[in-house]
This record gives C-alpha cells, sequence and structure tokens, in this order.
C-alpha cells in the first residue's frame, strides 16, 4: 500500500472519531464545528485517496464536498441561530487553525506529485475552497450568529 | 403492552434477527471474491456503447426502464409532500422579516452561488465519463440556488425562485425522459432502448448514444424537484402560522 | 474472520437503527433512526460487489481492461437505494408535520393514545 | 494488498460508530448534525469502496439535504408541537 494511501487512512482514523466524539457531545456550537472539521478531514482524505489509488477523477468528489460542507454548516447556522446565540466555542479558533493548516499541507502534498497543468489548478482549487469554507464557517459560527442576536429579530 | 414489555419483544425479535443475519452471512461469497458475473457483463455492453461511466450506463441504458421508475417515485414524493405542506385555510402566511448577515457569509455565499451551480451542472454533463450523473449534479444546482438563503434572506430567495416554474421544471423533466423512450420506440426499436443516436467516439462529451439525454432530463427533474421540495418545507418552517401560534409572534427569519 | 467483517458491520447499523425506531420518543428521530436502517443497505450492497484490488468502472482516466474493476451494477442498485432513501425521508417528515398539526404531538406513545 | 482492507475497516468502523451514535442521540436537532457525520463517513466508506457515484450522491444527499429537511421538520413541529413534548425533549 503506497504511502498516499497511508496518509489517507491515518487521516480518517485519527480525524475522524475527534469529530464524532464532538458531534456526539457538548454544546450546540461545538457540535456544529465538529460537523464542518468533518467535512473538512473527509475533503482532504479524498485527495490523498485520489492520489493513492492513481485515479484523479475521485478529486471531483473533493470539489464538490469543498462546496457542500460550508453550505451545510451555514445552513444549521441559519437554522439554528437562537439555539446557538451562547457564542462560538471555545475550541473555534484552534480547530479553523488546525483545519486550514491541514488543507494547505495536503494541497501542497498533493500539488507536488500531480502533473503540472489543469490537473493542478484543479487541486489548488480545491484547496483554496476547503480552507476559504472553514474560515468563513467558523466565523459564521461565531460572529454570523452574535450579530443575529442584535439584530432585528 | 407496557414500554419494558415492548422492549423486551423488540430485545428477542433482534436476537433473532442478528442470528440469521450471520447464519446468512457465513454463506455469501467472500467479500472481495473474485466472481462478479454481472459486472462484467455490464462492463463489456457500456464499453461496446462507448459510455465510459459504467454506472451511467447500467442507470440510463442497460436498466433505463428501472431509473424511470426511480424517477417516478422521486416525482410522486414531491407530489405528495406539496399536497401534504399546503396552507390550509386556518392557516395565514406571515412574510419573514429580513436577517442581518454577517458581511462576509454574505460575500462567500453569493461568490459561492455561482461556482456551485457551475460544479453542478459540470457534474451532470460529464455524467456518463467522470463519476455524477443526473441525480447528483441535480441536487447540487438546487442546493446552490439555496445558498441566497444562506447568503441574504428568506425573501430574496423566494423573488429568484420561483416556485411554479420549478414545478413545471420538475414535470418537463419527467416528460423529455419519457419522450426520450417514445422516439426510440418510434425509431422501430424498443422503448427506452439505446439504438436512436450514434455511440460517438469513446469518452468524449458526445459519446453514448441517448444517454447524455436522459442524463439531463434527469438533471433537470432531480434539480427542479429538491427545490420544490425544499421549498415546501421552508415555507412550512418560515413563513406558514396558524391562528393559534401567532400570539407568539412567529414568521421569523 | 475479515471476509465476514463489512456484512456484520452492516447487520449491526441495520439492527441499531431498528433500537431506535422502536424506542424513539420523537417521530422526526424516528425518522432519523429509518435513514440510519437504510444506510446498512448500501453497506451491505457495495460490500457485496467489492473485488480485492478493483477500481472504480469509470474510464474516464482509466484504459478499457486494463485494471479489475469493481462490480458496477450493485453501484447502480446502491444510486437508486440513495434516491428512494431521501425522497422516504422527505415525505414521511411532510407527514410527520401533518401528524404534528393534526395531534399536536410528536411523541408516538401519545400518538396512540390519542383516537379520531 | 491486504492493506486495502485496512482502508476498508477503518472506514467501516467510523461508519458503524457515527450510526450508533446518530441512534444513541435522542434530541431531533442534535441528530441531525451526526446524521450529516454519518453521511461524510459513508461517503468515505463507498470511496474506499471504489465507488465514487454512490458516494457523490450519499454527499449531496446526506450532508446537506437531509440535515436541512430534519431541521426544518423540527423548527415548524417545535413551534407548533405540543409544549410538554418540547420540555421532554429540551
Amino acid at each position: 500500500m503506497n504511502a498516499w494511501l497511508w496518509c489517507g487512512t491515518t487521516f480518517l482514523g485519527l480525524g475522524l472519531p475527534p469529530v464524532i466524539w464532538g458531534v456526539a457531545s457538548g454544546p450546540l456550537s461545538r457540535r456544529v464545528l465538529a460537523q464542518n472539521t468533518g467535512s473538512t478531514v473527509v475533503a482532504l482524505a479524498f485527495l490523498l485517496l485520489a492520489q493513492g489509488y492513481a485515479r484523479p477523477s475521485y478529486t471531483d468528489l473533493s470539489l464538490v464536498l469543498s462546496l457542500l460542507g460550508p453550505v451545510g454548516t451555514l445552513v444549521c447556522v441559519r437554522l439554528l441561530a437562537d439555539d446557538l446565540s451562547a457564542g462560538a466555542s471555545r475550541w473555534s479558533t484552534a480547530v479553523t487553525a488546525l483545519c486550514v493548516a491541514a488543507s494547505l499541507a495536503v494541497t501542497a502534498a498533493v500539488c507536488a506529485a500531480a502533473a503540472p497543468g489543469r490537473p493542478m489548478v484543479k487541486l489548488l482549487l480545491i484547496g483554496a475552497l476547503v480552507a476559504l469554507g472553514n474560515v468563513i464557517a467558523a466565523r459564521a459560527l461565531s460572529v454570523g450568529v452574535l450579530e443575529e442576536a442584535d439584530g432585528t429579530r | 403492552m407496557t414500554i419494558r414489555m415492548r422492549r423486551w419483544v423488540m430485545g428477542t425479535g433482534a436476537i433473532g434477527l442478528a442470528a440469521l443475519f450471520v447464519a446468512a452471512f457465513m454463506r455469501l461469497p467472500r467479500f472481495g471474491g473474485d466472481r462478479h458475473p454481472y459486472g462484467d457483463r455490464a462492463t463489456d455492453a457500456a464499453l461496446t456503447r462507448h459510455t465510459a461511466n459504467v454506472v451511467s450506463s447500467i442507470n440510463f441504458d442497460l436498466r433505463a426502464f428501472d431509473t424511470l421508475g426511480e424517477e417516478s417515485i422521486l416525482f410522486a414524493a414531491v407530489l405528495g409532500t406539496v399536497v401534504l405542506l399546503r396552507q390550509t385555510r386556518e392557516e395565514d402566511r406571515v412574510p419573514p422579516r429580513s436577517a442581518a448577515v454577517d458581511p462576509w457569509v454574505r460575500r462567500y455565499a453569493l461568490a459561492a452561488l455561482p461556482v456551485a451551480l457551475v460544479v453542478g451542472l459540470y457534474v451532470v454533463a460529464h455524467g456518463q465519463l467522470s463519476p455524477g450523473g443526473g441525480f447528483q449534479g441535480g441536487v447540487i444546482v438546487a442546493t446552490a440556488v439555496h445558498l441566497l438563503y444562506i447568503g441574504v434572506d428568506y425573501r430574496a430567495l423566494e423573488r429568484i425562485r420561483p416556485v411554479a416554474l420549478y414545478e413545471v421544471g420538475d414535470a418537463v423533466g419527467e416528460a423529455a425522459y419519457l419522450l426520450v423512450g417514445a422516439a426510440a420506440l418510434i425509431g422501430g426499436s424498443a422503448f427506452l432502448a439505446n439504438t436512436l443516436l450514434p455511440y460517438g467516439t469513446f469518452n468524449t462529451l458526445t459519446s453514448g448514444g441517448v444517454v447524455p439525454l436522459l442524463n439531463l432530463a434527469v438533471g433537470i427533474e432531480v434539480a427542479c424537484a429538491v427545490v420544490v421540495l425544499v421549498s415546501r418545507f421552508l415555507d412550512q418552517a418560515v413563513e406558514i402560522t396558524d391562528a393559534a401560534s401567532d400570539a407568539e409572534g412567529a414568521g421569523t427569519r | 474472520m475479515t471476509h465476514l467483517f463489512p456484512y456484520l458491520i452492516a447487520g449491526w447499523i441495520f439492527l441499531v437503527g431498528c433500537y431506535g425506531l422502536a424506542t424513539s420518543r420523537h417521530l422526526v428521530h424516528a425518522v432519523g433512526c429509518l435513514a440510519v436502517c437504510q444506510s446498512a443497505t448500501y453497506v451491505l450492497l457495495l460490500a457485496v460487489g467489492y473485488r480485492e484490488g478493483g477500481t472504480a468502472p469509470v474510464h474516464s482516466d482509466l484504459a478499457p481492461h486494463s485494471r479489475p474493476l469493481v462490480d458496477p451494477v450493485v453501484q447502480a442498485l446502491t444510486l437508486t437505494d440513495v434516491v428512494v432513501g431521501a425522497t422516504v425521508t422527505a415525505l414521511l417528515l411532510a407527514l410527520v408535520i401533518q401528524v404534528a398539526k393534526r395531534h399536536g404531538t410528536v411523541d408516538p406513545d401519545e400518538l396512540s393514545e390519542l383516537r379520531g | 494488498m491486504v492493506s486495502e482492507d485496512l482502508v476498508v475497516s477503518v472506514c467501516l468502523v467510523l461508519v458503524a460508530a457515527s450510526a450508533t451514535v446518530a441512534v444513541a442521540v435522542r434530541e431531533p436537532v442534535r441528530q441531525a448534525l451526526v446524521l450529516a457525520v454519518l453521511g461524510l463517513a459513508l461517503a468515505a466508506l463507498f470511496t474506499v469502496l471504489q465507488a465514487p457515484d454512490v458516494a457523490l450522491s450519499q454527499l449531496a444527499v446526506g450532508s446537506v439535504l437531509t440535515p436541512l429537511l430534519i431541521l426544518l421538520s423540527v423548527r415548524k413541529v417545535r413551534r407548533r408541537g405540543h409544549p410538554t413534548g418540547d420540555e421532554a425533549q429540551r
């Protein structure tokens, strides 16, 4: 099994259990944060698995998830605004920084191995979407909710 | 039938089912085994019809009639939801108040909207080549439309999403699927047979004969069906209130 | 033993979903448990179709007959299963909203006591 | 290639864990979030079982559509539902 599959396995094996634990217990804001982290972990795992199985068409999965993940979280934040008004969970900044760092690292590693040209542009786009989506979701969780609490109901 | 008794009955039933499961699984072929007779034949059939994505070839070519049934299930479910969640007499529709959304979230939602639409259409168009197809792309397009609800508010979404148009789109998608099938019938071969169009060169957008057309029809139908479905739920949750809960001043964002 | 593992996991998910469905105190939670039951069928179907060392039956980036393929028929069945799963969940949720409107409660036990 | 089974086994355990948690969480809103994570774990399992089409549709349905519909239904039911029903599950 080549190194990429090992990375993908450890990524899923070490990344998802804390996500499942985070979404199963604790305050609601931390659960939404855990769900958002889960979509980041799986999107990056898809990039590694695509490289590991030598199937570039699997990166479409990562592209779609990098778009739908943040949408899912933003929908939860919008619909649960009144339950989330207790403010962002204290894990928020640390986890977001970790996710953005992980997405940059994985994108760089996968781009290094990918053929230059169109495939690399696609991988860079996916990495950027994952990182950006993560930052926006974390911001929506912390700031977006508070503003609505004071805004007109 | 107290709760406790019910749990015991459920427990014994579960243990019996578990025993049957294990007995059945012992006789299943080994996980990862090498004997897949139908799969090999389906792959060969798809390759002769120049369809790169064998799963799409099965869905829209070898088993097109089953996919017609599946789309009719989707159509009937959306019809059922529309009937169930309609606004009854004693309920009135309160226009939702606009919501203050963080400017960065708004910019991201409005920027991500076109990107998600393009990705959705890409997934539908390349249905018979790369992973994806009419259904997956349709749901992505439908989700992209709702980005406006997240970015701005419900009223903006209602302006660009006339539900009647999407209900017509849902029906047009289903009808297009049927017409393409009937065209094969008129063309002298069986209903939904893939003999109408040339199979084109392998791994190009026009390859696969009828498969891209059916893919597009399913894409249109699923996108419109999901938009109608979510709009009915959104109306119920955000707008429609009955006299009883009016006192609570509902009709939030 | 490992060749039975995926099937046992599918069986476990189904039984857990049934347990949740039977002991649920909120109809929307019951619909969620039904979705869990449905996902057990996805796992079982795809586990049956897996081939050791096989790859996806998608030839957009793969030369035909170059590598062993996983069974595509099972994937088409699972795709239909996911579609029907989504529509069944949506229709059941619509029914739950109607039950809440008509009977004013979403607790299955309370429902059974209400007549008419 | 026994190692490919390792990836499959890891994903299977993750799916079983998130399915058990999805049933164990009794409150519908929290269950919607766990179902979203279950959808992600299933998509990972399908990709490892070499079924990208099914993983894509599970992503589209499981991580956005189902939680959205459940949250909207809970919002309607909670506002409309029996008050005692709400207190019991909050």
